[in-house]
């Protein structure tokens, strides 16, 4: 299946916004800017891209609390994001979440979740509602390897197989669960054998590569679409920095070694965002200039988002008593 | 006026709202076969679309649940036995609980959750709990608890159409009882308390299957002459406090009776409030009537002990009276 | 592998046991002298008694709401049983825990559970225990095709396999959980093609023909004990009576007709005890007569442990209070 | 005396209860590489069979843990933070906590589960709970909330000798405070309670990172010349009633500091207490200062208003005082 320019080149841009925005995050963090747990998605960006864009815009998207990236790959505008990792009032979520639970429902984004395992099920429900509102949709969750371990992807599984809902779970095999290998916690090679116990199909595929996620990820959505029901996807993908930004998780790493330099370096050589420029270049796509001109106005993105961000009123005091409920109570 | 047993309110009110609203549809173990009568006929009237056989994964369909709401769609979750619902405890508490808050207001999450407390039947430990103060500690739940037909269906009613996810406990030893229920549609509203007997001397609140309780032994009080005002908070969260102020700024004694574990119940938490901002108006020292800090045992000759009782209420009421 | 005359004899002996004591149950709560919720394993007693004939007498057991058969096939005594499905103070639980929750720690049976999918990584975690005692015991977890959609059977079976632990879980797959058929809920064949997920191995068995179950689970259990780790054994088997005792049950069966009278015939037919002795008297194990005399035997057996029971003082009304803790408090 | 901070007296417990008892072993998510200090170097010293790594399996591995001490081990089940242990519930409340009364005293639960409540650093409403009082409502937990490194080491070591579950809950606010630590062997039982300042003109409560608040508020109340008497429970399940209540009927006033939220907190399980058996002590409404009833803000301008304060107990102090 032919993939437009246009379409090509949105993803190289979403890529590049991505990275752009976690190297900032990183900065920030670093410079006591930006609190709380931030766990960044630099290495990840072809996973997150090329499922995000398999959908079509309204499709539902549900993450983790690596946060940031899916819902920036789902379209998601910068600045209101950049503002609630800020704690502003003008965040996504008005300053209520942080890092680690982004949403922004206009563009199909219900939530990134940091309660590992907790979105599985609500995927399935979101497909359930599109598939009782008849409105066409499909619902994707991104999981980790780790995620895979909790019994929500069993019951979710099962549910949006006997229900045949239109939903994609997409695990995004990093490798590690924090320090904990995959080879170590999941109790077999690919996390998309356990498909097979699930009557549904179950596919790997080279999260390095936008293009092959792209295409598995629209396969599954077509299948979903048409009422086939869900599928399960694993994207091979790998982290470059630790889990979470901050002192503690630097020094874990250090000291412990879990990912070994040759690994790591090998993985480094697959850096998602070059291999796919290159592609693009040698495709005639793109030429190195237009790719340039892409990396820069996506800079500048974030550090115009940044500045939104800074310049963004903190939230009133008053609010941290206010939005518990949608309907106030009458008494 | 008409009346209708209080499993009967549940079903009509379920009815009547999955007849009004095509977005409202329920979920649970075995529903189609309405084991226990409250979605009687639901499968023939509204279809396996809307009247939905869950696997055993209360997560999962707890999940699916609030995620259908997060979409737009109106679900009723039947856990059928309370004690299930620890199960899906994370679901309940980190998204529907947490999603409207976090998301700054971008998601609703209207959803209602079911379960019928299921206690004094001998089905011992793992089949008796009474989990609602759990609950209670968690911001982001209305938690109604409705005492009888009449307020199980206006309660359930109002539930159904709010935007915010709501649990409705049931009490399983007033579930053949009897009361008036008009047929015309009505509310009862969430967070508004109701009193149940009018009286001056004492008050006692009374939590679920503890109303009927109460009003027993406000009954037995009576007749040695000692006018007991029972209220019932009807809403747990958020609770009628001004209901229950104003009726000890009138009585100056509280007894309140619960059937929950006595540690961090329902009772401990009215006891509180009143013990904070009706202090002035006490002549006595509350009195909380609860079940003991004990495992719910099987044997009827154990479980009996556990629980309270009109009895216990009486005497709780004389302590406040001496 | 031959099967010791003795062993036959015996399994024969707990088949009956277990039928004549759940027909009782069916007297007493019919009689309302039992009360909460009873569950019969009448038509399961080849799955039971196979798999805990396979065990060593103190190897470990953990069961289900279903929850009579599984300590009688595992070899404990009649009337603290009984006494405590009467509620009585000599109830192997002192009356504490009524029918869903029976244990015989003495005979290995560390408690049945009535949450559904509960005991499942409690069972792990005995084998876990043994293992780290290095007791060269075994642990066999009892759940049906209902529990096999919860969370806890996905974490547990993944657990087991991640750490080889001496496990053995047995799905006793009735067709229905309540009045849902697994053929609906279960979104796979058979549960046990869920054990490739695991990469252990999964077995599918005859679960009215107590020999077939006896020789599978042996074979898990030699596994186990070799420290090769866990296994699936799924039994394929049914209830004869409804789920459970009682008005409700009975009601809800005759009008739901969830399961046709054709599949519950044929079934019937397949009664594990009528088939179980046929073959002994075939192979000339036992004469018809000695085979009469075992029935009759058991039968007495559960008369004596109701006139027991019944003689038995009812618990103190104390004891309530009593027992919550195993280290009372020191203040 | 020797000074450690909190952290490094769960280690010194955690380790020195090891060394003593092979049976004892622990579990929780990258548990060998000891992310926040109690578990370094226990790999190194006590292998990989008794310092688990988990997957991301709570419920699983909480069932493992129980099961393991159902046949003589004694598991130390790590949660890293509080908010995952809603995953683990059922396990929790079905299992550890009903074991031992629901069948007859045939099984022993010596498990301790210990989880760090992280709030107050920016994570949000799903890392920030403090879930204790969803926990206190459950008959067969013991709950110890230890505020200092001494209390901490001491009750730790008296949890893990324990053959009943107990759970200990870590306070985010207090973990590098440092504090006195005897370098020999003590304990601190379980359900005694402890006195942390000496006062007679009222009597503030505190709850794990409020003892420290508590404190602080005291030390300024002295200043205005009021004499406040700083409790700490320490244990919440058995909760040692005797301290407070003695406490009160010294002081006469009451003020219960909490960092849950405020319903159905442990605060109010205080506050019901004094209400019932102290009240003839009490010469003005008993102040409860505990986290309000809305989820947990990320941004740090909002986090800052929901918490218990010093100045919010020196204000409630003054309201009983006035
Ligand atoms: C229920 C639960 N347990 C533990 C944690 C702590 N935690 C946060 S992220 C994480 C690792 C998740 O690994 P994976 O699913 O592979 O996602 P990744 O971080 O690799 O993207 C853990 C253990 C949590 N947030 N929730
Ligand atoms: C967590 C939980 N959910 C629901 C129930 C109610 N319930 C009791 S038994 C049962 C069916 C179990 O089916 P299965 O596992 O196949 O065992 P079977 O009864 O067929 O032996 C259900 C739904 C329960 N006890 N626990
Ligand atoms: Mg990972
Ligand atoms: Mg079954």
């Amino acid at each position: 299946m032919k993939i437009s320019n246009e379409t090509l080149i949105e993803m190289l841009r979403r890529m590049y916004r991505i990275r752009h925005f976690e190297e900032k995050v990183i900065e920030l963090v670093a410079a006591g800017e930006l609190i709380g747990a931030a766990h960044t998605s630099i290495g990840e960006e072809a996973t997150h891209v090329g499922a995000c864009m398999a959908l079509a815009p309204d499709d539902y998207e549900m993450g983790t609390h690596r946060s940031h990236g899916h819902p920036i790959a789902k379209g998601a505008a910068l600045k209101p994001l950049m503002a609630e990792l800020l704690g502003r009032a003008t965040g996504v979520n008005r300053g209520k979440s942080g890092s680690m639970h982004l949403a922004d429902f206009s563009i199909g984004s219900l939530g990134e979740t940091s309660i590992v395992g907790s979105g599985l099920p609500a995927a399935a429900g979101a497909a359930l509602g599109a598939k009782m509102l008849n409105n066409g949709k499909v619902s994707l969750c991104f999981f980790g390897d780790g995620a895979s371990s909790q019994g929500t992807f069993h019951e979710s599984m099962n549910l949006a197989s006997i229900w045949k809902l239109p939903v994609i779970y997409l695990c995004e095999n990093n490798g590690y669960a924090v320090t904990t290998a995959a080879s170590y916690s999941v109790s077999v090679k690919d996390v998309a054998d356990r498909a097979q116990g699930y009557d549904m199909p179950g596919v790997v595929v080279d999260g390095q590569d936008v293009i092959a996620v792209y295409e598995v990820v629209q396969q599954a959505a077509e299948r979903a679409r048409k009422g086939n029901g869900p599928s399960l996807v694993e994207a091979k993908t790998y982290r470059y920095r630790e889990h979470a930004e901050g002192a503690m998780f630097e020094s874990v790493g250090k000291a412990s070694h879990y990912r070994g330099d040759e690994e790591y370096n090998s993985w480094l050589k697959r850096d998602p965002i070059i291999l796919f420029r290159a592609k693009l270049v040698e495709m005639g796509v793109i030429t190195e200039a237009q790719a340039d001109d892409l990396n820069q106005e996506t800079h500048e993105e974030v550090l115009e988002a940044v500045t939104y961000a800074k310049e963004s009123p903190l939230p009133e005091q008053q609010e941290a008593f206010e939005g518990l409920y949608s309907t106030p109570i009458s008494a | 006026m008409r009346e209708l047993n209080y499993l009967q309110a549940i079903r009509e009110a379920q009815f009547e709202e999955m007849k009004r609203d095509p977005k409202v549809f329920i979920m649970g173990e075995d529903i189609t076969y309405s084991i226990y009568g409250t979605t009687a006929g639901f499968l023939e009237e509204f279809g396996a679309e809307r009247v939905r056989n869950t696997p055993i994964s209360e997560s999962g369909f707890t999940g699916v649940g609030i995620g259908a709401a997060l979409v737009g769609m109106r679900p009723i979750v039947d856990y059928s036995i309370a004690s299930f619902i620890f199960v899906a405890m994370d679901q309940l508490v980190s998204m529907a609980a947490k999603a409207t808050y976090m998301y700054g207001g971008q998601a609703k999450v209207p959803i209602v959750f079911r379960a019928v407390m299921f206690y004094g039947g001998g089905n011992a430990a793992q089949h008796s709990d009474r989990p609602y103060p759990s609950l209670m500690n968690v911001p982001g739940l209305k938690i109604i608890m409705p005492a009888t037909p009449y307020d199980m269906k206006g309660l359930l009613k109002s539930a159904i159409r709010d935007d915010d996810p709501v649990f409705c406990f049931e009490d399983g030893t007033v579930l053949s009882s009897t009361g008036p229920v008009p047929e015309e549609e009505y509310l009862v509203p969430i967070g508004i308390g109701d009193i149940k007997r009018e009286g001056t001397d004492v008050t006692i609140v009374g939590i679920a299957g503890c109303v009927a309780l109460a009003l027993q032994a406000a009954e037995a009080l009576a007749q040695e002459g000692i006018s007991a005002e029972v209220i019932d908070p009807r809403t747990l969260v958020p609770m009628d406090k001004n209901i229950i102020l104003e009726s000890v700024s009138k009585t100056g004694r509280l007894v309140v009776a619960d059937p929950a574990h006595k540690t961090c119940s329902a009772a401990s938490q009215v006891a509180a409030i009143v013990a904070e901002e009706g202090f002035w108006s006490l002549h006595a020292p509350i009195q909380v009537v609860a079940t003991a800090d004990v495992q719910i045992p099987f044997s009827p000759t154990l479980e009996q002990q556990v629980y309270p009782t009109k009895e216990k209420i009486v005497e709780a009421v004389h302590k406040t009276m001496a």
